[in-house]
């Protein structure tokens, strides 16, 4: 019964799309053009000749530059979505074998859930248009469309729609985004967590927590209309808090694997393959030239080039900061925790990094691996068992990076400061109630964790019935 | 001296080890290996197949004692091995003739 | 004796490029500009000033634009190049190690002959030029060159060769194009197929027979001329289905690998790396941006991100719709299926990529998701060994994509449905007796299939005298 | 006392860009235009009207191929960043599981210490400005920045600091080049070298030593102000081979793994994992797009389809004639000598890439693939120990490339021969001899190799405490 | 009771498990070892270089039988393993004193 | 007959393979096992955490000689894999009651 429920709701968001209605041809996201737009717009001039299909706009002079940014924003897509298989990668490799068959299965079908909810109700949810400027929700409809008449085509597929991309690299760009909250909180929870169940979770959580505070700032919303607008780039506290809360909440409702802590020590579980973990982390890093060289929302060559070289040094220094961290504090540099510098200084960079110097680019990621390599320690002295230190990175180098901005920077200033705590703690509270609610209901009507058994001897056995590398002799569990 | 081997479930050598360690067992050599036994495999399936898996991972244990020692290390090892459950595993007995230790050439138990 | 030939054979390919001849200034590949190319010459309107040489066409208006495209192209033909990664990783980890440098050698080798020989004859069989127009075979001569005076540098490297690219774009495009049909066979034959022997079947597919097809429509042949033109946007058929074509072939021949079906039941030989298996769907899935992107011939934004779109939903939707399909009918959800079914609605949608809505799209990508499981299983029962899933996931999701542009979408109709059977049908005959008859006679030649002995102590060591993984313990040959 | 050294070392290059100057507006690099500027200079016609802010070029004509060129190069750095990855993948899966931790470690750190040192001097050293056009050395100045007035802005993040990027664009893409040099040379010091000691080797290695002699050409220095200017497209010499003469440096002073040689035989170590090796080299592949298509400096699309063209054939017909040497000379196909082929290929054509036919282009890399299997050979005769073949990839095929510029293509002659020549030797010489006083100095003061117990035992526990693989059974040291 | 070790050919380990369980042998551990022998290795070449692999893969199985059922399984495992071929491997019989089923604690011939 | 089942250090099985063929021991088998003794294991750490890796990679070397060869093969191994330092490991050796060629059904020293 249970299970037929399961396949049920997993089964309706990929027919869903059927019962699409098409969306109204105003625009829903144009909106949410950030404080960047002068620029963009500069470069579509205002008395640009009106055009009345798609071949006119073609012969139009503004149709280069709006080629170049859209293509760029394409390709951001691209870069985005092949951070699914850095997180898959990261996740398993710091994971045990016997769970990696239920780890990939989990972040290969994130992406895929995420995508189709997006277009079934996320994207109509985060960009609800401008009637619902200021607020705290609002939302545009079912189904993604561009109607089917030459002018509804030319409002969404021409720079009359964006200046950097039409409706559907839009929708694209951000059903990417979207799915990397939910695969967030998998690697927190692995190990652990009932297969059926996890998914049910990221299903509601990407179709519907993730959207509503996502609306608040890039939707056009409250904090967005603030005096002091809240600021948040690309999504330090959007998309990587967010994910790091609804990881918190998830720990916290699981508790840790078995053997983590034993008679009050913690005892390390290592993950089971370095080469995945180093892939995973250098194809997110690539994936971040998308992630944050997208979130300009153009190609725009002063901005993006800007944004890319902040990105990167904000990585270089995370990296050496953390490895030097670990260095020191634990005696041996860490491979590890290297990693999870990278991944710190480029959560910590996401939220400022069109507004940051090199120099301060460079600090905001060195601080980011240093408070990493504290935190992944800290959690484990609190006894919060997060096997791939998701919490440090993405929650707690999320808020770091979303404080930089009124610390660092074009915006720095108390002022600013007070608007990134408001915006940190309304969606820290929303998303940590939301995901702890969600949790615990799930856990109440089917079970969140797996058996000791289970767990004992793997998920892969257990919920797929398939091991990761039948050809091998793995030692024993631990 | 005797040879003591024990199959056991995986998940139970660390406690195994302590036991030892607790009667002064100071030496043992460990390997994994599949067993098959009354506990039935599991069933698995790839590709809409499905098979049997017979052997289940076990670990053996091996280690060589003085004869006076040798039922107190097969109780402390059933005790700590055990959890009632089908496929708890074996101790088998051996007899041995001579032990060397390689790095000092001692011989007998003073080797172990 | 027979290695001598084998040598030779291959030496060949890497030394022809000696012996060509420069290619006609004629645009061999203009002519098979499809159906939408009514935007992208808006793009470059007809009274743009003439330019003379390449400086001047620096300086003219529609330079711009072109070097958008061009880019797009230059990145998609990259995108395609990683399929081969793609390809490469998921065969091997679905494969057992102890053949896994012979599947990583294959895959290797494969982009590299394919791009050869499309140099020297692939790409002028299947861009023949105008005088070819309607027919079943055209060649323009060996070898690729843009010409030496400035006039027919002009002709083929600007926007006076095509809108969307230069020669050398268009060449390296199609040229990643062709390699991926030979690596589909190599998928299927895998785990059994002598190297040499298999090196040269795909020489010969790839040089001879994947051009002749695709010569059939893209090249401007007869399907092209069809009343109601067979429609193949990216080559749900034309690269899949003959890949696949292939592979049913070389199955045939070759038979099932020891042990797979015992005493009449089928026994599973699980692939020995999940996360390589993963690793190889994701960047195909990544590398189809530019393979149907690519498809576009331009980085027109309005079709560019149409197909980016129905892209992205249909691979989600192949693999929801494959991971359910898995989880109802064999009690767990299925990891290698879930991936298969990514595929499948990738292979499934490349047909009609730019024709759909995101509706359309996700059902279609859904319904091949379904498909892949149950052919998959299918194909098992009949005895056709397919160690990875070729055969269902290209041959039968193409014919399923080249059917469904019938179905649904914008050229949806009784009189499109037959051309696409017509497609399928010749398309399937021609290639699948020109791969059986190739096989047969490299069997009667040179023999297809390694000994017994070899295929029990595995390839790697037989054909190679190496290790995949020498470090490590494996368990006994299956 | 010691490891403190190390780690103030360490930590400065993460600190230092708190001490950054502001470099001039002076466009440092723009001098480095190279040859091919005539056609770029085109596109962004000289009678371009003034613009004096950001928004007033957005408005401009030259805008949308400023942004598509733009664009190309941020994908190009991205590219190359991906070559990272692919070093890291190649370099751990042609060493023992026992050192994977350590390789990766290293790989993962280099490309981090090598953003931050180029942001600290490497940039300014390499691309001194006009002031030092035909010298041996200048330098810019500490730090990297664009200037906070209107004007410097407009002066670095437009058309008027270069045709082809801005600024920042430049500085990414250079920097991302810059780490590459080092990372050569930990491939062939793998398994023995200690890891602070090559830390720091690579630090002052990629901030020091390759930044001088880029300068000598790419930063207008001496070797671009010969009468036959020697011309290094992208970096045969410039690049590869400067990592090589450190890797040479590097294995003669610290002498072959133990268990390589003997008794008088060479006693081949397998790596570990033949699908991360694959994995490597097809991401140094695909990186290759913006290495060489990168270093046209714009997205031209006439030189760059023609640089990928190259590269791409190149890269194929090194990979066909490595595997038919080994085949030959082996009597088996060896997938590590294929794979080295590729990247031999890769290198080779380099120096060229913009001046090759197809044809050329196929025969430079045909010619490297077989090179490169003898010089792995001879290598190993003359006991000169380089676990991943980095010496004969990419210091001899790095000169071969470079010759063929005079041999093959546009630039073929007698005195551009000497050139070539020239810069071989002067840039050799001076590698070399900084690289072996560095390596010799370091050895003296902290030493360079790890005992011969660590070294036994693996340098992962020796050195970091970790395993790579803690799950799976491992053979006992080789 | 009587310890079989019985080093056979990797792929014949299902054949020599079924003949096993056709004879009622209900129990038994089995692990990969490597095999040196008259059976030759082979040589592999790695960049250039060749070397000898002399370490065969095979297949170590132990039971642990009662006296009187010894000699069927011996003749079991010689009969399904056999191929004829060199390399195929030995058998070898060590006596066992005593045997300890962990789950019941039960000892000698009842434990197996 | 005698079983000989040496613990080794993983990096000695070259040499005490080639003393033993040296004496004309043409067969063993050999596996890869975890050893617990006097020689501590090492502290690793992992994300902050410290934890001691008890078990060290040993090589087992298994080999039935007859009787009259045991000492010289005891011997010989003794030789090659001394290094003098904690750890080098320990033989055993242990009765055999037969042995069988499975190629040639041959029993007894025969068979070895
Ligand atoms: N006769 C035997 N000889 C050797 N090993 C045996 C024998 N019988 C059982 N074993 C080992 O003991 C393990 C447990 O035995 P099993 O019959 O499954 O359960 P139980 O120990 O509860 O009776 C088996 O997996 C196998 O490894
Ligand atoms: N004296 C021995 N002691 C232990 N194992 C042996 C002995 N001789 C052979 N073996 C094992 O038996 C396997 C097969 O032996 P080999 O001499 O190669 O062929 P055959 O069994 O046909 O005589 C070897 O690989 C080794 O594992
Ligand atoms: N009593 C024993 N029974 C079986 N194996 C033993 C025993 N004692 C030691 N060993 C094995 O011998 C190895 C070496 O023993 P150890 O006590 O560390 O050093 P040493 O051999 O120098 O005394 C151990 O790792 C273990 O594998």
């Amino acid at each position: 019964m249970k299970r037929l429920i399961r396949y049920a709701l997993i089964g309706a968001f990929a027919l869903a799309p059927f019962a699409l209605q098409v969306a109204s041809a105003a625009d829903p996201a144009a909106e949410a053009a950030s404080a960047v737009t002068a620029v963009i717009e500069a470069a579509a001039p205002a008395e640009a000749p009106a055009f009345t299909d798609l071949e006119g706009f073609a012969g139009s002079p503004g149709y280069a530059t709006f080629t170049a940014n859209n293509i760029w924003m394409m390709l951001s897509a691209g870069l985005v979505f092949i951070m699914h298989l850095g997180f898959a990668s990261v996740e398993s490799g710091l994971t045990r074998s016997k769970n990696t068959v239920n780890i990939l299965f989990k972040n290969t079908l994130i992406p895929c859930i995420g995508l189709l909810t997006y277009a079934i109700c996320g994207f109509n949810l985060m960009y609800p248009g401008g009637d619902f400027a200021g607020k705290w929700f609002g939302f545009a409809g079912f189904g993604v469309s561009v109607g089917a008449d030459p002018a509804s085509q030319v409002a969404n597929l021409t720079s009359a729609y964006n200046a950097g991309y039409t409706y559907w690299t839009d929708f694209l760009f951000q059903g990417m985004f979207a799915a990397t909250a939910a695969t967030i909180v998998s690697g927190a929870v692995a190990e652990r967590v009932k297969l059926g169940t996890f998914l049910i979770f990221s299903t509601i959580f990407v179709a519907v927590c993730y959207p509503i505070t996502g609306m608040w700032k890039w939707g056009g919303g409250w904090l967005q209309a603030l005096d002091t607008p809240f600021y948040d780039f690309a999504g330090s506290t959007l998309v990587h808090s967010v994910g790091g809360w609804g990881a918190l909440a998830g720990v916290i409702v699981l508790g840790p694997r078995l053997g983590k802590f034993v008679g009050g020590r913690v005892k390390p579980i290592p993950g089971h393959s370095m080469p995945l973990a180093v892939i995973g982390v250098f194809l997110l890093w690539l994936g971040w030239f998308g992630f944050n060289g997208g979130s300009v929302l153009s190609a725009d060559p002063a901005l993006t080039s800007l944004t890319l070289m902040t990105t990167c040094l904000a990585a270089a220094a995370g990296g050496v900061g953390a490895a030097v961290t670990s260095w020191i504090l634990l005696k041996k540099p860490d491979l590890s925790m290297a990693l999870n510098g990278i991944l710190a200084g480029l959560v910590g960079i996401t939220a400022g990094a069109d507004q940051m110097s090199a120099m301060s680019a460079s600090l905001i990621g060195l601080i980011a691996g240093v408070i990493v390599v504290v935190s992944v320690i800290f959690f484990d002295k609190i006894k919060i068992d997060d096997p791939v230190g998701a919490i440090s990175v993405h929650l707690v180098c999320g808020i770091w990076g979303t404080l930089a901005v009124g610390i660092f920077g074009n915006l720095a200033g108390t002022a600013q400061i007070i608007s990134q705590l408001k915006g940190i703690v309304s969606i820290g509270v929303f998303t940590f109630a939301f995901a702890l609610v969600l949790f615990l209901v799930l856990n109440a009507v089917m079970g969140l964790r797996v058996s000791p058994e289970e767990e004992t001897e793997g998920l892969d056995l257990g919920e797929h019935g398939m091991e990761a590398y039948p050809d091998f002799t793995t030692v024993s569990p631990h | 001296m005797k040879k003591i081997e024990a199959i056991i479930k995986p998940f139970k050598l660390e406690e195994v080890k302590d036991a030892l360690a607790e009667i002064g067992v100071t030496g043992m050599t460990v390997s994994e290996v599949k067993g098959f036994g009354r506990q039935k495999g599991h069933t698995e399936i790839y590709r809409g197949s499905e098979y049997t898996v017979d052997f289940l991972p076990k670990i053996k244990i091996e280690l060589v004692v003085p004869d006076k020692t040798t039922d107190q290390a097969v109780a402390a090892i059933t005790k700590a091995s055990k959890t009632g459950k089908i496929g708890d595993g074996k101790i088998f007995v051996l007899p041995v003739d001579s032990a060397v230790r390689i790095r000092t050439d001692e011989t007998g138990e003073e080797a172990l």
